[in-house]
């Protein structure tokens, strides 16, 4: 049995398969279908300051290898979040990681604060890249003052592991990637989803109530390999890949591509045992190739 | 209660072709019972054989056969994945999640009417045959276009009295369900309704008129089936946007903010 | 018999169905399976000033309803298309539009002036969005001064219709669209390629002998018609929509998002015959809606 | 000559499965005769019933049975692509583009030698089937990692005399084609060889060493198929790179830039 662990900052995970935020509620939904101990790391649903409704019917729209969606952060708010979810999951053997969304620097902060106290959150995961909320989000992450603003801020009011996630919808994916290093992330996870659109031709109506929406699944994932790369090669911190993983096999091109760990999440709603199969792939993969470490595999791309 | 969800491969013991547009496919698990479900949830089936088909698609639970521990799924060949359901041959393979949902109330009298159109008539194969085990006598409404598009007819009838209207007139009363008077006889106290949301909406509006209880089962676009993506989300009166998947997909319609 | 010409500057093309540049040769490979005459246009491979071998073997590598390429524009060099090619290809009835591409502002004016006097080439589309090759291309089209830059030089030196092809690797298209409107440009066709990448994991090294390559297919086609649909209501020029067409229903789905025309690119490879099935759907589409001509689908999206 | 293309679809007569990892689908136009193809072509298959494969896949044309109006593919289940036509049911139907590319050259003697590995052999059965058409006495040699890994062998002993190699000598000369006298024998003046790489390199390098004419098919990486995608370049010593799809599959062993 080779040794799974990776390291994110100060946190170590017992492997390197994290669920992506947003794509696995707060694991409990997956309870009866897969060991949730067995998992590197759960990222529970986007928490914002105060519960949002999220946006109308329809917000979801299958595409060509993948799917638009428009929840835009339907969800209780932290408050509920630390009052009655967090006690129900705290307790499981996996990291727990809260990903934290907002409207504005104050709602990243304030969600940060009331987070910060927690044991039992391994860490908090800041999102500057969704796509669907009309203030906030993805145009924090589409500049490097934008993206440091909220980085600076939830820095001082967090005091654990705070990864950053980025959005794939920029020119230069590096440049925001060190600004938002330089602000004080301990580590980056990318890629949040691609903003898209698709159209009911017959109707001539947009798919999606709020016209445009986040395009998931393996059909992006040769671009989100692609910036992890580049990102890899550019940053010191560590880099958690996303975008379209649907098994080990694409797992483990995120990490040769210079990952350290991974978040699986469209893959979920097709296959949700996708996570503890890609962990036993990880596993058969290293004992096939003769390593010991999953942390070998980490950038180890021959180019 | 809340049954167990699982994913389990099943064989396609049976694939019987009604009509053009519709297939009941009848599955068996390789490996041990299929699991426990209640009328009216629904299976998450992963399409094994569709080119542009990427995520599971939602089908009715139409009836467990515990004789022959088969699990039936009845689909209407409406886009690319559910045309490569009807497709598949004998002895080929599909995943499946199961069950998933909340399913009909099943009322302890025999003033229940279960009113289908379509391929929304899949699950309350399910729920009639659960209530006339439990001694209760249901009625049914079946509606289709065409004498032809009435689907498991011969089932229905065992299991209690079949009212049918067509558009067309060719069986039944001519029209579409609202126009069949058992809707609005006395003994009729409570309706289970599955079929499109045209008809969906119209017995509802008149369930409510004649202060008759109602649910009705809603087919909103979903991606995970399980409550983690939030896609299919329903608004509700009493709790704002709710997961179809996991609150319903039946729902009382009280809960619903149809403007009907 | 609906009318489905459309109008691209001073250029009127018979319908709206284009084949993309570097997908259809120079469009002889085709005359087998489709008549040719019956296509909106033809725009060929991409044409340099010299002749390039293009990149090594492996250039290629299927992905998720896609592929990566990385032909880097071997081609003969705009001499040989002009002494050899023109010539056999200048008759047919249809307009034959030159993709021009360069490393070098001077090499994209050398090959506008080469082709101005040409008179069967019934436009020039301005590549500044290659991601293949080292110097040029994609880095002129990510800015909005390196866009201008090439676009106004070929505006000086080319006389008739000049479409200029955008990249989508960019955070704001829209941006890039009205500088290339202001230096010149007749007309956009977007998007070309996305910048991706692909790992064999069992031999742990890049598909492609580039590292990485253009993503193109109907995984990315979510992603392009929304940047259509942001461009077509920036500009006052005439968007040609392009990004995973595979049939009809997809053209008419960047028609409805605001494009004046289409490209099929990628959608060749599957099926040589796409184009004329696509302008068969599209006549039969505007029967079926009560529509008489194609330029009523132009933005003609409900929103 | 150049044999004009086509896209046909044809219906699956037979799928002949050979051992576990191969099929060999017999194939009918559903409208006209099989387009006229030269040995060594190839065709581009749009595979039906598979996920995740979105381009075609380029398969030899192993034969053209003109009595039955029958095209033969030899498929080997590589990846999901491969393996979705090697699951092909008898009467699905395959859209195929064909022919494609140059195939090997006949020569008017008696003096040529066609070696094939694995699915290599493909093409060498319509190649000999040609030769021996034209009165020529083709020979084969064709290597296999065991006895039950020889493909087609019965259709080949009837078309010229058969020298086998096996990797585990379990029928044949014990080890690669290359260890076979036969390619040595003075009697051999031509080489036509398909299989894996390793193989054709090895065979490459003795008939240079040897001064034989020899011509290799080449299976690079191809989208289109047709020449227009210019992803399937081999560099050629007169030409630089040239497309694989349109140039080859087959060629001379003087054009290639290859170290032997």
């Amino acid at each position: 049995m080779a040794d799974l662990s990776v390291q994110i900052g100060n946190l170590k995970l017992k492997n390197p398969v994290m669920t992506a935020s947003g794509t696995f509620g707060y694991g409990e939904e997956f309870a009866d279908l897969i060991d949730l101990n067995q998992l590197g790391g759960i990222i529970v649903k986007g928490t914002t300051r105060m519960p949002r409704q999220g946006n109308p019917y329809p917000r979801m729209v299958e595409t060509p290898s993948g799917m638009l969606n428009a929840v835009g952060l339907q969800n209780k708010g932290v408050d509920h979040f630390v009052e009655h979810i967090y006690l129900r999951i705290k307790d499981l053997d996996t990291a727990i990681i809260v990903n934290v969304s907002g409207s504005t620097v104050d709602d990243y902060v304030a969600v940060c604060e009331r987070l910060n106290p927690l044991d039992k959150v391994a860490a908090v995961e800041i999102n500057i890249s969704c796509p669907n909320v009309k203030q906030g989000g993805m145009t924090f992450g589409t500049t490097c003052a934008g993206a440091q603003s909220v980085v600076s801020a939830c820095r001082k009011a967090y005091d654990g592991t705070m990864i950053v996630k980025l959005t794939p919808n920029v020119t230069d994916v590096t440049e925001i990637a060190r600004a938002v290093q330089d602000a004080g992330a301990d580590a980056l996870s990318l890629t949040n989803t691609f903003l898209g659109m698709a159209i009911d031709v017959e109707r001539q109506v947009p798919c999606l109530s709020t016209i445009t929406g986040g395009l998931s699944g393996p059909c992006i994932r040769p671009i989100a390999v692609r910036m992890v790369w580049q990102v890899a090669k550019t940053v010191n911190i560590p880099v958690i890949g996303l975008g379209g993983i649907m098994n080990g096999r694409d797992a483990v091109e995120f990490m040769l591509a210079g990952a350290t760990a991974v978040q699986i999440g469209t893959a979920n709603f097709v296959d949700p045992q996708a996570t503890v199969k890609a962990i036993h792939y990880i596993n058969d993969y290293l004992n096939r190739h003769g390593l010991d470490s999953a942390t070998q595999l980490i950038g180890a791309l021959k180019t | 209660m809340e049954y167990k969800k699982h994913i389990l491969d099943f064989k396609v013991v049976q694939n019987q072709h009604l009509g053009m547009n519709y297939s009941l496919l009848m599955l068996k698990p390789f490996e041990g019972e299929v699991p426990p479900s209640a009328p009216g949830q629904f299976a998450q089936v992963l399409v094994p054989n569709s080119k542009r088909t990427f995520l599971r698609r939602p089908i009715s639970i139409c009836n467990i056969d515990r004789d022959n521990n088969q699990l039936w799924l009845l689909v209407r060949r409406a886009g690319e994945g559910t045309a490569a359901l009807c497709d598949l041959h004998e002895g080929d393979t599909l995943n499946v999640m199961l069950p998933l949902g909340h399913g009909f109330t099943l009322h302890r009298d025999d003033a229940m009417l279960l009113v289908g159109g379509g391929v929304g008539v899949a699950p309350l194969l399910m729920l009639g045959k659960e209530l006339k085990e439990q001694g209760m006598q249901p009625q049914f409404l079946l509606g289709a276009r065409t004498k032809a598009d009435l689907l498991l007819l011969d089932q229905f009838s065992t299991l209690g009295k079949v009212h049918i209207t067509t558009d067309d007139g060719s069986t039944g009363v001519h029209g579409v369900v609202t126009k069949h008077p058992v809707l609005t006889s006395d003994n009729i106290a409570h309706i289970a309704c599955c079929g499109p949301m045209p008809m969906m909406r119209a017995v509802a509006a008149l369930a409510r008129q004649q202060g008759i209880d109602c649910e009705v089962s809603l087919e909103n676009l979903m991606a995970c089936g399980m409550g983690a993506c939030l896609c299919c989300v329903e608004d509700t009166a009493d709790a704002g946007n709710v997961c179809v998947c996991t609150e319903g997909p039946v729902f009382n319609i009280n809960r619903l903010k149809w403007q009907i």
